[in-house]
């Protein structure tokens, strides 16, 4: 498609040109744009559930069947709340702030694809960075939002969340260019076509950097042990204090949109974007039916439900639900029966199977990646600002580093013995083996220097 | 059609954002707004089918460097600064010398109109299908024929690291 | 740090000096709760004031009132019968645990974890209901009178506390699993809020934060009082007598509370539940100091009786009090975070500071 | 007087309108022990019942360590007694601080449990400053106590005992007396600005707030 | 690609602003900006060339230019912050001692 449409061409006929060549992605666009508030609101109640789960109780259970209704009320709650500016803020800067936030969050999610058909932003060629670098503009979100409601505290916490976003994309930065070198090229379809010929995903390749990004991206959406920010104790709420009503929901739905974004980036670069687990492997071809058998359960299990519903608008609401369940289950079951039942057509639904399910295997990685960064939250306790910062510049970073040389000689030694696909991992487990054996000497080293009375050890903090 | 359309755009945001800049009283608007003359001129390179380009420029100048810069504007909490005046009195002289130069380039446009010898370059450039991928090829030149200015550009980014920090050091 | 700041378990206030981040002075004004216990008690008989004595520590009433009742009893020396005494340590020992579990709790979620806070309550609610079955109210219990108890143990009291006692250790463990190995829990803990030995007796500091620094003390060993002699159980001691030190003292002592408990409900022995104390109580003029060991510490009755129905004077050691001035020793040094996990380890709860 | 919220039972007007409690009107509050109506006399030998004259359980003391602490400081031991099994030296004042000091080192009373104060408006020495002393190595406890009439200054001891600072300091609060040689001897618990002193005799528990309520908030208190 | 007039025309523009706010500005933040859009509009004209040409040395060196902008603006805000820690002000005037 190319971008130069003939130049002699009046205003009418070029706008028609644009929209004849661009339609799709204009359609994803406004797609994601509009749903997303909707899904980051659903998280927001998945993790309310999940937390309460944890926690011995029930969680928000009052709007609608299980509380399935939720966000809608949040989301009205948020719009109809008083939007307090504080006095000689600075008006333009604390309007643009959460725009900003919010826009960066956006932006990116283009870069990414969700399944082989449904990318905003068809062959970018520098997929990855282009996601990378535009969610680093959120930072100004923060900043800028932390400096507009000139309160002291919101301006420390401000200008602490943005120190630890900086830092942490370094590390994060860094994570990806160890599995960008196995992958070779930037280009986000392409990433996940090499990991479908190498029949591995990358996760098993690079487990270091799978592991590093993992940390890093939890430090770069503040979340789980490192949501320092907006510690209660200290500065109450960080950046977002002075906000209330809609802006603050900006801010929430970025911190949302971030996290998905994160989440999108470690599935198509580790964990294989939308390819179906061991895509290749013939005789675990029946793992095609686990989506539809899957929802269909869910379906099942909500008119299981339906009858023990209090009242009656709730039992018909989970009813739709279970409706909802059952046709995506279908349109899920579609493309693989199908073939079986008539051959011939299977050459025509082939990219309808393709776009499908790898959409909800896409889906489902990237729910998988976002309940880790939850459960994380609901366990672990919080970091000190200076042991946040000491655990990203004196131990992510190195480690990452040496991750990028170790993966880069793995990958020549490869190359040399012409090792392919599972061949590989002869040689990037060592590789793995030694950047551990690096991570607890750089351990060693900060124990060793570090005697003063409130230093911390902090190793990997996945111990425990 | 379309890049028409796109330069004057980028054009006009970059050139009214950068005349804004210099103008504004608020250090923060003025950072600002450098950041949206970054972001056009960013979007410049996109249409100049510079990708890699334009993904550098957004992560380091304005994800980098001016996050550097409101930092810094925001630790200096330049509010006291404010109410001095901003501008300084050779503001006149120096509208002098920017119309002189502005001048001279404009007679040296003026004038290459009119010879066609030795006017612009007036090649059509290589149309936008068979480009070679840009940062493919920005890669294989940077590494290949200019591999001692990128060892001397990491030598001279280490320098300026560690003379920061050696200045900005609390003088404790 | 003003008085209506989350994370200071009441009204206290802290003015802090700062160095950027580093704390190099602190000053607690407090007073904001100051009722004047010690005023009313000069007004009311003896049996009057035993509720107000819970309105102290409304986390751990039930230890308060067990003081006031046996520094009157030995001002009358009068001794509760033992059916009364096992009865009292095994709700002073199920108090103690109910106090810890809170302070796990709020500690926790002062540093960030979310989870511990309603683990906690659960298992605190079971003590509460236990409270409530024997003596109508949950918190403020007044559970013990002067020379006995006022209600017969409830039928189930000895399978309610089994029942209890039986799953609280695998909640110990769950706890345990959840905090004392993670590596961020060591990392806020461990090394922050250091009180030498020396310091704490210096500073009077009684209970679990005494015990972490290493010195090995409880006066349910000293001076045995209720029926503590008849048990066996341990002293837990920490060594360096930081947070981590007091986090673990804490968790052990309620292992060894629950162990008291399931000795004591082995042999509840019968016989009268109150002793030979009149309607009308006159103690002999005189004076007694009567002190037990409440889960914040040594909680002390000095009470001066003037002969008539009324006392002449009333004063009590508040631990929570003296063990709130070491905390301007344990701040110095640390970092505004640590500030609220110090107030969080020493355990202190306002309505006893300013009685 | 309008007093409503609080149960109206005035200190100094011992024959009040008692509440409706069952117990009948305390006589004088002379030292007279249980009347007749109370039931049957604790049967416990040491406290003998009604008939007996007051009985004082406070017998004079004189082992060992009395012997030792009087061969040391002679005069300034005024009186050592037992009450309830507790020993109790009454010490001179001026020389308190030097007694602590043996107290701690020599006689390894090494933690001051509890340092409070009791007012006898009726004795020429109204204050009675009383030291709650525990020995780790002994497991022991031991009262000492400093009279001080009503201008008088007490020495400080927190030299000796870092603890006894606050409590000092709530101690000046309730009572007023002056302790010399504190570091910063001032309001504790009650608001700096408060006038009078609460827990002494004189000081009626109804009109605590009056002056304070006035000056601040400018309305009546409501007592 | 439009001809190249335009983008030469373009970065004369931003050149010539730069050099404006350095010449006018008293505060040093806002100069220190000014030098980074100059170095910017130098980099608009590299790219033109480098696309007009079909060589792709000029991006090469953009990005270097690039590079070194980063290391300038890294040491000059660290003079300021040192600068504005001793003097407590940022004005262009007042840095008038070479040694305080």
């Amino acid at each position: 498609m190319s971008l130069e449409i003939g130049t002699d061409m009046n205003a009418l006929q070029a706008t028609n040109e644009f929209l004849r060549l661009y339609w799709a992605p204009l359609l994803c666009g406004v797609a994601v744009v509009a749903i997303l508030p909707l899904i980051a609101g659903y998280i927001v109640l998945v993790e309310r559930k999940i937390m309460a789960d944890m926690q011995a109780r029930l969680g928000p259970m009052r709007v609608g069947p299980h509380g399935l209704l939720q966000p809608i009320a949040d989301a009205v709650k948020l719009l109809i709340k008083e939007d307090i500016i504080p006095d000689n803020a600075d008006k333009l800067v604390f309007w643009l702030a959460p725009v900003l936030s919010v826009g960066a969050a956006l932006l990116s999610l283009a870069g990414l694809a969700i399944g082989p058909a449904f990318q905003i932003a068809q062959d970018i060629n520098i997929g990855i960075l282009f996601v990378v670098g535009i969610s680093a503009m959120g930072i100004f979100g923060i900043v800028l939002g932390g400096w507009a409601s000139n309160s002291h505290y919101s301006l420390m916490g401000a200008l602490r969340s943005s120190a630890q976003l900086v830092s942490y994309e370094t590390a994060a930065g860094m994570a990806l260019v160890s599995a960008l070198l196995l992958t070779g090229t930037l280009n986000v379809k392409s990433i996940v076509e090499a990991q479908n010929k190498e029949g591995i995903w990358f996760v098993l390749l690079a487990p270091v950097a799978f592991f590093t990004y993992l940390v890093a991206s939890i430090a770069e959406t503040n979340r789980a042990p490192f949501d320092l920010p907006e510690a209660e104790s200290e500065l109450v709420a960080g950046y977002m204090t002075e906000f209330s009503g809609f802006r603050w929901s900006l801010y929430f739905l970025a911190e949302y949109t971030n996290m998905i974004v994160v989440a999108s980036v470690a599935t198509t670069l580790f964990l294989g974007g939308w390819l179906r687990p061991f895509a290749r492997v013939p005789w675990l071809s029946f793992l095609d039916f686990a989506p539809p058998v899957l929802i269909m359960a869910i379906a099942a299990y909500c008119v299981l439900r339906v009858p023990k519903q209090p009242t009656r608008v709730q039992q018909l609401f989970m009813l739709a639900v279970a409706g909802l369940c059952f046709v995506t289950a279908l349109v899920l079951a579609v493309p693989v029966v199908l073939p079986i039942i008539k051959p011939s057509v299977r050459e025509a639904v082939a990219p309808f199977y393709a776009g499908i399910h790898g959409g909800f295997w896409f889906i489902f990685k990237v729910s998988v990646y976002i309940y880790l960064f939850m459960w994380l939250r609901f366990t672990l306790p919080r970091y000190r600002f200076d042991q946040l910062m000491r655990l990203g510049w004196h131990f992510l970073i190195p480690l990452s580093i040496i991750n990028v040389l170790l993966v880069g000689v793995a990958l020549i030694v490869g190359a040399y013995f012409h090792l392919q696909g599972w061949g590989l991992l002869l040689v990037t487990t060592p590789a793995a083996i030694l950047a551990l054996v690096a991570a607890f000497f750089i351990l060693a080293v900060e124990k060793g220097h570090d005697a003063r009375p409130d230093q911390t050890a902090t190793s990997d903090f996945y111990v425990g | 059609m379309l890049d028409k359309i796109l330069f004057y755009f980028f054009a006009g945001v970059a050139v009214g954002s950068a005349v804004l800049m210099v103008t504004r009283r608020n250090v923060v608007h003025s950072a600002i707004l450098l950041i949206t003359a970054l972001l056009a001129t960013a979007g410049i390179f996109l249409q100049l089918r510079a990708e890699f380009l334009f993904i550098v420029q957004i992560i380091l100048y304005v994800g980098g460097i001016m996050v550097l810069f409101i930092f810094v504007i925001m630790l200096v909490n330049l509010d006291v600064a404010l109410q001095q005046i901003q501008f300084a009195r050779q503001k006149w002289v120096a509208l002098l010398v920017a119309l002189a130069l502005a001048g001279q380039v404009g007679l040296m446009f003026w004038s290459s109109r009119k010879m066609p010898g030795q006017g612009l370059p007036v090649l059509t450039a290589a149309a936008a299908e068979h480009l070679p991928a840009n940062s493919e090829e920005v890669a294989k030149s940077l590494f290949g024929s200019y591999l001692l200015p990128f060892e001397i550009a990491s030598v001279l980014l280490l320098v300026a690291m560690i003379g920061a920090v050696v200045m900005a050091k609390k003088r404790t | 740090m003003g008085p209506q700041h989350p994370s200071t378990h009441g009204v206290l206030r802290v003015k802090l000096k700062l160095d950027g981040e580093r704390v190099i002075g602190s000053e607690c004004i407090i007073g904001y709760l100051h009722r004047g216990v010690e005023k009313i008690a000069e007004n009311r008989t003896y049996q009057q004031f035993a509720p107000y004595v819970d309105r102290m520590d409304y986390v751990a009433a039930v230890s308060s009132g067990l003081g006031y009742c046996e520094a009157v009893e030995k001002l009358l020396v009068v001794e509760a019968p033992p059916r009364a005494r096992v009865i009292r340590t095994i709700l002073t020992e199920l108090q103690r645990i109910a106090s810890h579990l809170l302070w796990l709790g709020t500690h926790a979620l002062d540093i960030g974890a979310l989870t511990p806070l309603f683990y906690c309550f659960r298992e605190r609610e079971e003590i509460l209901k236990i409270f409530e079955k024997y003596c109508g109210a949950r918190l403020t219990t007044h559970a013990f009178r002067i020379g006995g108890l006022q209600y017969e143990a409830y039928d189930t009291l000895e399978k309610d506390v089994e029942r209890f006692c039986k799953d609280f250790e695998s909640r110990i463990v769950e706890y345990e699993t959840l905090l004392t190995q993670n590596r961020i829990w060591i990392g806020r803990t461990k090394g922050v809020g250091i009180l030498t030995a020396a310091d704490a007796i210096a500073f009077g500091v009684t209970g679990p934060v005494l015990r972490a620094s290493g010195v090995k003390w409880d006066i349910r060993k000293a001076m045995p009082y209720a029926a503590y002699d008849q048990y066996k159980f341990e002293i837990p001691v920490g060594t360096t007598g930081d947070t981590y030190d007091r986090y673990l003292v804490r968790m052990e002592e309620m292992r060894q509370s629950r162990l008291i408990c399931l000795q004591a409900i082995e042999n509840i022995p019968s016989g009268p539940i109150m002793g030979k104390v009149g309607k009308v109580l006159k103690p002999p003029p005189g004076e007694v100091y009567h002190a037990i060991e409440a889960p914040k510490g040594e909680i002390g009755y000095y009470i001066v009786s003037d002969g008539t129905v009324q006392p002449y004077r009333v004063h009590i050691r508040p631990p929570s009090f003296i063990n709130l001035q070491a905390f301007d020793r344990m701040v110095r040094g640390h970092l505004v975070a640590d500030v609220v996990a110090i107030i969080g380890t020493i355990d202190i709860v306002l309505g006893e500071v300013d009685r | 007087m309008a007093d409503e919220s609080k149960e109206p039972k005035p200190v100094h007007v011992p024959t009040g309108d008692k509440p409706a409690s069952s117990t009948p009107p305390v006589s004088t509050p002379s030292g007279k022990p249980a009347d007749a109506s109370a039931p049957a006399a604790p049967p416990k030998p040491p406290a003998p019942a009604a008939p007996k004259p007051p009985v004082v359980l406070q017998t004079p003391l004189d082992n060992e360590f009395v012997t030792r602490f009087r061969a040391k400081f002679g005069a300034a031991l005024l009186e050592a007694m037992e009450d309830r099994k507790q020993a109790i030296l009454i010490v001179e004042r001026a020389r308190l601080v030097e007694i602590a000091l043996h107290l701690r080192d020599d006689e390894k009373f090494d933690m001051l449990s509890d340092l409070t104060a009791v007012d006898w408006p009726k004795r020429d020495r109204r204050f009675e400053v009383v030291l709650n002393v525990y020995s780790f190595a002994k497991n022991e406890r031991l009262r000492l106590k400093v009279l001080a009439a009503d201008a008088e200054e007490v020495p400080s001891v927190v030299g000796v005992w870092p603890t006894a600072n606050w409590q000092e300091r709530e101690v000046f609060d309730m009572f007023g007396i002056v302790f010399s040689g504190h570091p910063d001897l001032k309001r504790i618990l009650l608001p700096d600005e408060w006038q009078g002193y609460p827990l002494r005799k004189d000081y009626d528990i109804l009109q605590q707030d009056t002056a304070w309520v006035r000056e601040n908030l400018g309305i009546e208190s409501g007592q | 690609m439009l001809p190249i007039g335009h983008y030469l025309f373009l970065s004369l523009a931003l050149f010539i602003i730069g050099v404006i706010g350095v010449v006018t500005r008293r505060n040093v933040i806002v100069v220190l900006m000014s030098i980074e859009l100059i170095l910017n509009a130098v980099n608009i004209n590299l790219v033109a060339f480098s696309r007009l040409y079909g060589d792709v040395a000029g991006q090469v060196f953009a990005l270097f230019i690039i590079a070194d902008a980063a290391a300038e603006a890294a040491v000059g805000l660290g003079i300021i912050i040192a600068f504005f820690r001793n003097r407590e002000t940022v004005l262009a005037d007042e840095m008038d001692l070479l040694k305080w």
